[in-house]
């Protein structure tokens, strides 16, 4: 290759992580747009830059009024966000875990979602919430919840869960220049994990799902960590000859029904997948879609695949049997292809 | 601050106080009689606190209210129409009839959020701050609340974080001795809620929010240090609710003594007489000015009463933005 | 009838409604166990026994060590009743309105629901937290909202939402005596209808669902204010000669799947109801999993029946448009029944 | 309370801080060759604290922490081996290895709560109080928490429910001048943490955590104001956090000179030395003490070692109770 393009590729290194992705989607935003600003614990240069350093460099580069370390204070934090969003701003919360998400509901529940409908459009809310989660790290039953199902049934919000960090860059952007709330989801397990590099600046419109990988026999749907081991598992099977659709969320709320429909009409067979307990959970909602709208075509039931229904545990034994499995997956992909009597 | 208070501001101030004196009247007329069908927490009581602070402040100026803000918002210079048109639950209302009366919305006056939510406005009220603080742009916000707002956490975190980022914001607690049916010492744990003001090393004032002048400078002290950048005020005014907690509530856990002696303090009659003892005003200007006042309500409410309610369509609208 | 009977049927009403079976409830267990203690906003006799009266008469009665009024301080509240479970009392927490329970979030889900199991059984939270809510009174975006389906996902919870007074009275009886945290909803727009008087201190086990009526044709599985509205439709439809069996769930969570699969597999046929927002709601979780158990049987889709994905609307005519309406509930169980082609 | 401060009580939190002090360190090695791999918060600079409010104790009292709270549940009396096994993951842990560092949990200790979340401790520490009110049974309920959590809403609820209620519960807040990574006042709007008990009329005392004497009698008092009815109090613990926030924190963000100063002042050599001077004990006896706690600390950590891991099928048990 030219010197010069080689230049370029060491200026460029080929793979980022999650962690990094996150971290250029900040700069780059702030960069981009005056109005850009953040708020959250420990987030300043002066605190390290952020616990798992996503921050770093932004209050130096952009001072600390842009970037604002705060109290230990999450309804301050949340409300502050949407004050500033009403003013034109577009602020972006960090939420340090998700667990501690629950302290500001009502901010996000009660106001960041609904003031755009009460205020009859009056004024709108473009926050950004950054928050990171995942079980696996063996920190128990207070760090470690998916709660993003109770996002997602509250109409106004934005759901977001990157998959690649070439995803979680584009997705990030999505949500700070979105004019709604948006809550974006950082998987603290996979966080070193790395992916191809986005280009620079370029956003990925929130509400519509990508298909990742494309297949003819079975539809995997799903979102963040569970759609990396669909990739894997998708490639293994391919081999048997199984060929199996790997569809994307990447938003997850508001749902793209169609993307999803569009693949289970063609495979006549979907697996639901997601890392947070199975009852009550998203993929209920977009199982209950797929049945709905395809009774006909399904050629199996719509299979679900999740965490079990109890406390995310300390100890990494029952950890590891709380968590979803990727053996589960490939179990329920072969499972929707069984014979079975017609109905 | 020592601007002298003048019999103009004095007038300046019952003007604002009888504006919305005269229309919660008119309101709970109608709520009486049916014409009105609407949850409505009347200010009663609590006019020439609102007046004394709206005196001070610009249209530019934001305010964060409550379900109990009609006075906030008349003071902050809401226009009828609209206002009574949410009432209403017309299209032609603030927010569309979407809102409702604890919703009222209205930028154009600085009416940014009335919240059903108590304390929850206080927060955001920072966020605001922050902003005007990013744009240099030399707005206050004020947000309003109650006493038994004090007790919450979202007050507490709101207090401390304006404190330690100097935001150009004004924490006024309306303490009208009750939250609903709940009496103040049974629910708050300080003889003066801006006693609280210390935790969080912030200028805190106890006023009496029926005296116009004493108000007046309370308020006026606080926005000049906030527009000055010289950081958060907490003023809380003594004040009272004359006519319960919702439209209906008979108040009956209020002592008939307590009650009346309030009520022989009643701040807007008090207020009129020294308008009329100082000569800003003669009895006849002060009719003049109700019968104008009237006409526009009369005027408002024909506006609401005439106007449509809001096409089911709408229900689909405003749930989410034109992607940006 | 014999005098005695007579003066009985005088002394006892022969109906109640939904707010005297919540305040009956309430009142025997205080006087069933002197370990039940409650707390909430207004809910002293000094402040006239709570907004809708359900706690009139216990601080007078039971005294005001045992039913405390409480500042606005939501998360002290249910704290309060978390700390006292723990030394052995059984608490009664009320959150006014369902949308103030926002506020709460963290008590209740990162400390009540997970005690027990972070513990390792060490602990418990025999709490109860009583709110109420629902649209239809024109009270708007922050006053109406089901949220049920929030609990519902969190593993170590239970919600309950009773349909009838009787059940409302047997129902709160089983939260109040139930060993773990429980979540019982009122709804505000039904306190004043009526129903058969209950059994004094007959308590009503959770986590079992009941046939509130049989039929043959479809099963509509709901609970609250809408199984009322299906109770109405099946009597209608049986004169038409579509017979419908009402599953009436009573505890929403943990799920009683048993029954419900039991009369799907039965009728074949099922409409699944809830006020709460359609989008991501506890609907969908029972319609992934009929889907998934009685894939063969079904000889129609599952449907579901809900309110709108918006914020409650405060303008009674948009209010109306966002809440499900019985006659969806009607024209859902006739989809169901219209022929198609197998698969 | 004016007990005297005799060198016996000196020696009795010297030994319980000491007991801190060695398994703190044992923790530290294990973790740092990799034989221990769990969340840690170390209480390294905070043991004099926690052992002056220990004395004061009775195995019957409460006591509510947090995920930094190793320190304040040795000072309550819990037993090594379910504590040893519990951060080792083993099913003889006190919480069957389900709870983990952060949930720490014994009854039979007084132990009831250990939470990760901040804050999150103050309004269950009133629940435990308002029991112990309704059956009068005596018992105090300690809730520690950081500067930090000072800021936070339940902070600020939970002390003005439980001043109302003249509930018998100690905040104990321990100040070690940082909240993870972050500055007390970058975060905490007022000079001492104290002071914000007046904003609840309740008695708020600051003291320097390190100094054993000092901490006693503020404990003491406040323990003896609980027993007799006579209402909760506010402790604000002057200390400092000598091994960063979690295990592995390299604790950048720390100016040298400011932790050079704050090591210079070790409460553990300098209470050594107070005990040795003040007759209670000779070198050889503390000697003694050390090799007694070690050979502890060595029998518990084989038995969490040799103890098995919990079973997969506890995964579905302690979910739900048996139905009452
Ligand atoms: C978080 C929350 N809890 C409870 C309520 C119910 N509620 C509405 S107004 C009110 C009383 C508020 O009292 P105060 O703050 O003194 O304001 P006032 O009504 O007296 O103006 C209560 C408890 C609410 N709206 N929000
Ligand atoms: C509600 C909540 N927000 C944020 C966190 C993350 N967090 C854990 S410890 C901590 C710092 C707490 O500081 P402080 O209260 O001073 O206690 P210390 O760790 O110094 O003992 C933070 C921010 C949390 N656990 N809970
Ligand atoms: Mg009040
Ligand atoms: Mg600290």
């Amino acid at each position: 290759m030219s010197t010069a393009t080689a230049a370029a590729a060491e200026a460029k290194p080929e793979v980022i992580t999650f962690t990094e992705a996150f971290s250029r989607a900040l700069h780059d935003a702030m960069e981009m747009d005056p109005t850009v600003i953040t708020l959250g614990e420990d987030i300043g240069d002066e605190e390290g830059g952020g616990i798992f350093k996503v921050t770093k460099g932004l209050s130096t580069k952009f001072g600390t009024d842009r970037v604002k370390t705060t109290p230990i204070s999450e309804q301050a934090i949340v409300g502050a966000a949407i004050g500033a969003s009403l003013a034109g701003m577009r602020p972006i919360a960090e939420i340090m875990l998700m667990n501690f998400i629950t302290v500001p509901m009502d901010q996000i529940v009660n106001h960041a979602a609904k003031l755009r409908f009460m205020s009859g459009g009056q004024t709108h809310v473009p926050i950004t919430i950054r928050t990171r989660t995942g079980a696996g790290a063996g920190t128990g039953g207070q760090h470690s919840d998916m709660l993003e199902a109770w996002f997602a049934h509250v109409s106004g919000m934005k759901v977001v869960v990157p998959s690649t960090p070439a995803d979680a860059y584009g997705l990030l952007l999505g949500c700070i220049f979105d004019n709604d709330p948006c809550l974006f989801i950082e998987d603290q397990l996979t966080r070193t994990q790395t992916g191809p590099v986005p280009v620079k600046g370029e956003i990925i419109k929130l509400g519509k799902a990508h298909v990742a990988r494309e297949g003819k026999d079975v539809s995997v749907i799903g979102y963040g960590r569970p759609v990396r081991d669909a990739m894997v598992l998708a490639e293994k099977l391919a081999a048997e000859g199984i060929s199996v659709e790997v569809v994307d969320l990447r938003t997850v709320s508001p749902l793209d029904t169609e993307t999803v429909l569009k693949s289970v009409a063609k495979t006549g067979r979907a697996v639901v997948i997601h890392e947070a307990p199975k009852s009550f959970g998203c993929g209920a909602e977009i199982a209950a879609r797929i049945q709905e709208a395809l009774y006909s075509e399904l050629k199996a039931p719509v299979l679900r695949v999740a965490s079990r229904d109890v406390t995310v545990p300390f100890s990494r034994v029952l950890e590891a049997e709380y968590l979803y499995k990727a053996s589960s997956i490939e179990a329920a992909i072969r499972k929707t292809l069984e014979k079975r009597a017609a109905r | 601050m020592n601007k002298s208070f003048t019999p103009a501001t004095l007038l300046e101030i019952y003007r604002k106080a009888r504006l919305i004196n005269l229309i919660d009247e008119r309101f709970r007329g109608l709520l009486r009689s049916g014409r009105l069908a609407a949850v409505y927490y009347s200010p009663r009581g609590q006019e020439i606190l609102a007046a004394a602070m709206g005196v001070h402040l610009q249209s530019t100026d934001y305010l964060v209210t409550t379900y109990r803000g009609i006075h906030d918002q008349l003071a902050k210079g809401i226009p009828l129409k609209p206002l009574f048109a949410e009432y209403y639950a017309k299209a032609t209302g603030a927010c569309k009839g979407k809102g409702g009366p604890m919703h009222i919305t209205h930028p154009e006056s600085g009416v940014m959020v009335t919240t059903g939510i108590v304390g929850s406005g206080l927060p955001i009220a920072n966020g605001l701050g922050w902003a005007s603080q990013l744009k240099k742009d030399g707005r206050v916000t004020l947000v309003t609340f109650g006493d038994g707002a004090s007790n919450i956490g979202a007050f507490h975190e709101a207090l401390n974080m304006a404190s330690l980022w100097k935001l150009p914001v004004i924490f006024l607690c309306q303490n009208n001795l009750y939250g609903e049916s709940s009496k103040y010492a049974k629910c708050t744990a300080v003889d003066n809620i801006a006693e609280r003001a210390a935790s969080y090393n912030m200028v805190g004032v106890t006023v009496n929010g029926n005296d116009p002048e004493a108000m007046w400078r309370a308020s006026g002290e606080a926005v000049a240090r906030a527009r000055a950048g010289e950081g958060p005020t907490l003023i809380e005014a003594k004040t009272f609710r004359f006519m319960g907690h919702y439209f209906g509530d008979p108040g009956a856990y209020i002592p008939k003594e307590e009650y009346d002696d309030h009520m022989s303090r009643d701040p807007m009659p008090i207020t009129r007489a020294a308008v009329l003892s100082g000569g800003a005003a003669t009895e006849a200007e002060l009719d003049a000015y109700d019968a104008e006042v009237n006409a526009l309500i009369d005027e408002a409410l024909q506006f609401a009463a005439d106007s449509p309610f809001p096409d089911v369509s709408e229900i689909d609208i405003d749930v989410y933005g034109a992607a940006a």
